[in-house]
């Protein structure tokens, strides 16, 4: 199992609910919590996922919801257990809408 | 034989595919359910995390309170999709604490949506006392006066501990997806082997431990579609005549006799197809294929 | 005094059958077979150095037959030559490991594609060529004719006539290149009966007929069960329908046998009915009897299908859709895999299918290190047939797209489908594929590549549409690729300016440059999300086999 | 130590007690007072059958002996593993036979549980685990799977679970697990009857406590989360 940890700059979101959970840790999927985290302008982002060595793939598909999302002032975990790229930006994105309550 | 003309299926979103979260979203009235020990906050198991295994925010089951046609409820939904929704340490005493809060605050009823394999081998002495405790706290449960269904339909079914966890409470509900045993046919096949139980033969697993077999028994209360809405509808009738009564000699003899009768009566049977046909059935062969409403009908023409 | 040289024989094959036949009329065997006598009649009939066809294709197999060669004795029959669509049974394999066997040319060989690669690298098989089905069902008439067919039917009459009931597949095929050179054909059947239904195989092609002791094994390969459709899958479904059908008006096609076509099946009577597309797309199809298209037959969908063979469960279905599926007199399906294949080659202008790798040129393969699988339909398929005259609108769009509006060709439709990485994050996308290596440490002659780029039109991925058509250099070519190929490592070596500025020319199409709302993509989308749906569209005349049932 | 020695050592007073096909039934003499016996031999596979002989014997206690202990004697290899027995819903059985104990529970008996030999998951849930108290003879097996199948299932290599079985009781083997979760009260290293008349004295002083395993196994500290999670649902 890794355990990471990433931080990215990111505009202030305006979350409508206290927290949002997505996804379920089975084979290929994940579980996505979006809590309010410390930084306004930035997020910070929590891993634990059962493949290793995966560090500059979770780099970058974070990295590139960051850019298309105002995730400033969020808290992210993640328990995953093996998801592709695509599912990982699935997830986010619904739990991200269910955070800010629909809007993008 | 009498056909179905096509249909395209019923829309209503699957017991069946659902996630325990939607689950309990979809079973009680909008907007009513309050989660204890919500993931925010939470820490997933240390023992799986000793194990180099990513954990769930929940361990994998989810409880709380809510309403049910505007009654108070408690509420335990088991994840089968995380671990088999196998019963840890953690998610066992999740369980636990809801029975003995259920007994402390007197909803009108506890709905345990059980999706669960039984024990987590990985915590394997914590998941079996835990099972233990929840055995005892279901009974306490149903002592204190609240009845406490088992809702049954998920992708896991209800093995190990968990179906006798099940066969403990006041009711229970399921749909044909829904399977309900002790021991897994894998566990019977790779000890007894492949003759004895083909784990692989899907509608052999569904003819010994379905839902459709187990209503038709009378292990199951009800028999219901595969669909949030109808598992919510028929609680609700259900609740709204029920009584729970405080355990009594007469009853379980009454079930001592029901069961040493059918162990005599269906005694050396293997497959649901005997079975039924020992009942009376005229078809047996057709049951797999049979809507739940026409199931139903059949079985109230059996003098069981 | 010269002597004058022998009148030449122009019939030795005939008299070699003859005597082969005579022989076994010594031993005592006629053309009605007892199972007990099969090797017998195997030894007396086949000789070293034969080639010999033995019928199997992905879904039927003449297993009894097979089986009986297998244990057949090396010391009488050798360095036989196998010429067959499908090395699928491990009583193939057999027949190399215990020396009856030497010489292969074949298709395609699935499960046992590990044990061939070792017998490979021991030396201990020789192999011709890994063809295409066409390619060998075309070299059973010019070079590779079987002297020996072991072929497998449903039913036998007492003259033995052949019924295949709706797995004809290859059978007919078979059977014509072998009895019309002075072969010998060696039927299996499930049943001896009366009167056959109907005649797929007239008895005056067949030599002998055994009754096996068990039917003959049909794997259910296309069916397809919806709950494990991912929304990944729905999402890229929804692409390709209002990307590529919708906009290339493709009628007549045909699909691959993966989760992401059958998701596509599945959105006909959904999604694709919302778009307005009902009767203007997948009207006309070359595809086996998928359960996952029930649910679009059963809305109006579609008019025609020609299948390869059948499908487990199917059956009573099919032959209560006979203005949709091809059925015979008798009311079963008739099915043949070499008029599918030329379908699906010549009368169809769109493909799509997954694989498991794509090199920077488009090249797709299913080759993974230790296994020679060969090939399925795929390649025919898959590639463009520069020969086809007939136009269509998606046809000419293709052709005018890929060469200007003076193109005097249009072009077929190619369609790679796949998430843009497999289970446990292994990337699809890839800098070479592993059929290289395969060639090098095998020794083949070419590396196992399923289809060939330049044949490739169009890539779907979970982060958009390429249209390889649009591309005018290798170079830009080389970046539409990267640019659908996501985080994958062949992804992120991307040059961003450059795939943005195909993005601009419309090479490139993102979810949000199609139009498309993300937000739908959930199993909700599916016209069916369980086997047991596709059993109540269908009326309950699917009857699915019990592995694939949850009730 | 075989059954009859073993009951000769507990219950010097006399018992009469029989064995017929796995099944112990009797009574026997304590200081004070009869109790009853009742459980099963040679790691019995709990069956339809075995499980509703039980619940009988359970039933005829309540109706019969209003009141008296009930000692369980406790050797289970689990529940029989058959596709007949699963037809005919062997959970149910299993459920119907914890119910029947609990019954006699609340009606006053107290009950303890004595781990003769093996005590293996189905068939110690429904029985054993359903007394007020359960102890364990030092040679006792109790389990839910031995870890090379645990390896197997789980996937996990079976040394790394060797090693973690050394400093947790969560998954391995062993009745000292059991004891340091809360579930064993204690382990008998030399049975005798003043062992036994200790813990069924102990258990009148203190009838239906309730299920005390979660206090039990935090002190001895072999569960550390369990009951600190029953009260954070308490209060939630």
């Amino acid at each position: 199992m890794d355990q990471l940890t990433f931080q990215f700059p990111a505009q202030p979101c305006k979350p409508s609910a206290k927290a949002s959970l997505c996804g379920v840790v089975s084979s290929g999927n994940l579980e996505v919590l979006i809590t309010q985290g410390a930084q306004p302008n930035g997020c910070e982002v929590s891993i634990h996922t059962s493949a290793q060595g995966f560090a500059p793939i979770w780099q970058a598909v974070l990295a590139d919801f960051a850019a298309h999302h105002a995730l400033g002032g969020t808290a992210i975990t993640i328990n995953d257990m093996g998801a592709t790229p695509a599912v990982v930006t699935l997830r986010l994105g619904q739990a991200f809408r269910d955070y800010c309550g629909g809007a993008q | 034989m009498n056909l179905p003309q096509p249909s395209p299926p019923s829309r209503g979103p699957s017991f069946y595919e659902a996630t325990a979260r939607q689950r309990v979203n979809r079973l009680l009235d909008a907007q009513s359910f309050t989660e204890f020990l919500p993931p925010q906050g939470a820490h997933s198991s240390p023992h799986l995390a000793l194990l180099g295994l990513p954990g769930a925010l929940d361990d994998g089951v989810v409880i709380g309170s809510g309403t049910l046609g505007g009654k108070p409820v408690l509420i335990i939904a088991q994840e089968g999709q995380f671990l088999g929704g196998a019963v840890g340490e953690m998610h066992g005493a999740k369980i636990v604490g809801l029975l003995q809060r259920a007994v402390r605050d007197k909803p009108l009823a506890v709905l345990f949506l059980v999706d669960s394999g039984g024990v987590r081998l990985h915590e394997a002495n914590a998941g079996l006392i835990a099972l233990s405790e929840i055995m005892r706290a279901v009974l306490d449960t149903r002592a204190a006066g609240i009845p406490v269904f088992a809702l049954i339909g998920g992708v896991c079914g209800a093995f190990g501990g968990m179906g006798i966890v099940s066969r403990l409470c006041s009711a229970i509900l399921m749909s044909e997806q829904g399977r309900l045993a002790l021991s897994g046919p894998e566990v019977i096949e790779t000890v007894a082997g492949v003759e004895e139980f083909d784990s692989r033969d899907r509608a052999l697993v569904w003819r010994v431990t379905g839902g459709k077999h187990r209503y038709l028994m009378g292990d199951c209360l009800a028999l219901v579609e595969d669909d949030v809405e109808d598992f919510r509808q028929t609680t609700l009738a259900l609740l709204a005549h029920w009584e729970e009564t405080a355990p009594e000699l007469h009853t379980l003899r009454a079930e001592q006799e029901r069961l040493s009768q059918r162990c005599t009566q269906f005694c050396g049977l293997r497959d649901g197809l005997e079975v039924w046909a020992a009942l009376g059935v005229p078809n047996p062969q057709q049951i797999p294929l049979l809507e739940r409403d026409a199931l139903v009908t059949l079985r109230q023409g059996l003098s069981l | 005094m010269p002597t004058s040289p022998p009148p030449p024989t122009w019939d030795t094959r005939r008299q070699r059958r003859q005597a082969r036949l005579q022989r076994a009329t010594q031993a005592g065997i006629g053309r009605h077979v007892e199972a007990a006598r099969i090797k017998t009649l195997l030894e007396t009939v086949i000789a070293p150095g034969d080639r010999v066809c033995m019928e199997g294709n992905n879904q039927k197999q003449a297993d009894f037959l097979a089986q009986a060669l297998s244990e057949c004795d090396p010391q009488q029959l050798h360095h036989l030559h196998l010429v067959q669509s499908v090395l699928a049974l491990p009583s193939h394999v057999d027949l190399f490991e215990r020396g009856i066997a030497s010489r292969l040319d074949f298709s395609f060989s699935g499960p046992q594609g590990g044990r061939l690669a070792r017998l490979v690298q021991d030396r201990r098989i020789e192999i011709g060529a890994i063809h295409t089905y066409l390619e060998l069902f075309g070299r059973y008439f010019v070079d590779l004719t079987p002297d020996v067919c072991l072929i497998t039917a449903q039913s036998a009459d007492a003259a033995g006539n052949l019924y295949t009931g709706p797995n004809t597949e290859d059978t007919p095929l078979i059977v014509e290149a072998t009895a019309f050179k002075s072969g010998i054909v060696i039927a299996q059947v499930n049943e001896r009966v009366e009167h056959l239904p109907r005649v797929d195989v007239p008895g005056d092609w067949v030599d002998y007929v055994v009754v096996a002791p068990r039917p003959n094994h049909i794997e259910p390969l296309f069916t397809r069960d919806p709950a494990q459709i991912t929304e990944i899958q729905i999402l890229m479904a929804m692409m390709a329908i209002k990307g590529i059908y919708a906009e290339y008006g493709i009628t007549r096609l045909n699909h691959g046998i993966g989760f992401d076509t059958a998701a596509i099946e599945l959105l006909l009577p959904t999604y694709a009915t919302a778009l307005g597309l009902k009767g203007k797309i997948c009207t006309h199809w070359a595809l086996n009897p998928h359960p996952t298209l029930i649910p679009a037959i059963e809305s109006g969908f579609v008019q025609s299908v020609h299948s390869f063979g059948s499908e487990v469960g199917m059956d009573a279905y099919i032959a209560a859709r006979s203005d949709v599926f091809f059925t015979g007199a008798d009311g079963s399906m008739r099915s043949n895999r070499a008029f599918s294949q030329t379908a699906g080659l010549y009368a169809c202008d769109l493909f799509i299918g997954s694989t498991l790798q794509i090199d920077l040129a488009g090249n797709s393969s299913t080759a993974t290190l230790g296994r020679i699988t060969g090939f399925g339909g795929a390649p025919n398929m898959g590639s463009d047939p520069h020969g086809r005259r007939h136009a269509s609108p998606a046809w000419l769009k293709a052709g005018r797209e890929a060469a200007g509006p003076q193109t005097i060709r249009g072009r077929k439709l190619v369609v790679q489908c796949v998430e843009t990485f497999r289970e446990h994050m292994t990337p699809v996308f890839v800098e070479q594929l592993d059929a290289w290596k395969l060639q090098e440490s095998l020794g083949m002659a070419l590396p196992p590549i399923m289809i060939y780029g330049d044949d490739v039109t169009h890539l779907v991925t979970e982060e958009g549409i390429a249209n390889l058509l649009l591309c005018r250099t290798p170079e830009e070519r080389e970046q539409a690729i990267r640019g659908v190929a996501g985080f994958t490592p062949v992804g992120l070596a991307r040059d961003q300016a450059q795939v943005d500025q195909l993005r601009a020319r419309g090479v490139i199409r993102r979810v949000e440059d199609l139009g498309i709302d993300p937000r739908l993509a959930t199993r909700d989308l599916l016209a069916a999300r369980s086997v047991k749906d596709l059993v109540r569209w269908s009326g309950g005349l699917y009857t699915p086999p019990s592995r694939f049932r949850n009730w | 130590m075989t059954l009859f020695p073993l009951l000769d050592t507990l219950f010097p007073a006399g018992h009469e007690a029989t064995v017929t096909q796995q099944v112990v039934t009797g009574t026997a003499l304590t200081a004070s007072g009869p109790v009853a016996l009742l459980g099963t031999v040679d790691a019995a596979a709990i069956s339809h059958a075995i499980a509703l002989r039980l619940a009988g014997q359970v039933l005829h206690l309540v109706e019969h002996h209003p009141g008296r202990p009930l000692v369980l004697l406790v050797d289970t290899q689990g529940q029989a593993l058959s596709r007949a027995q699963e037809l005919l819903c062997l959970n149910g059985s299993l459920a119907h036979l914890a119910r029947c104990i609990d019954l006699a529970r609340r009606r006053g008996h107290v009950s303890l549980s004595l781990i003769t030999g093996e005590a293996v998951s189905g068939g110690f849930l429904s029985f054993g685990l359903m007394a007020d108290r359960v102890y364990a003879l030092q040679s006792a097996q109790v389990r839910v799977m031995d870890l090379k199948a645990m390896a197997r299932v789980t996937k996990i290599p079976h040394e790394r679970l060797v090693a973690l079985a050394a400093s947790s009781p969560t998954f391995a083997p062993g009745a000292e697990n059991y004891h340091r979760m809360g579930a064993i009260e204690a382990l008998w290293d030399t049975p005798s009857s003043e062992l036994l008349e200790q813990a069924l004295a102990q258990l009148r002083t203190e009838p239906s406590a309730g299920d005390s395993r979660l206090q039990q196994g935090r002190m001895r500290g072999g569960r550390q989360e369990a009951a600190a999670i029953v009260a954070a649902v308490l209060t939630a």
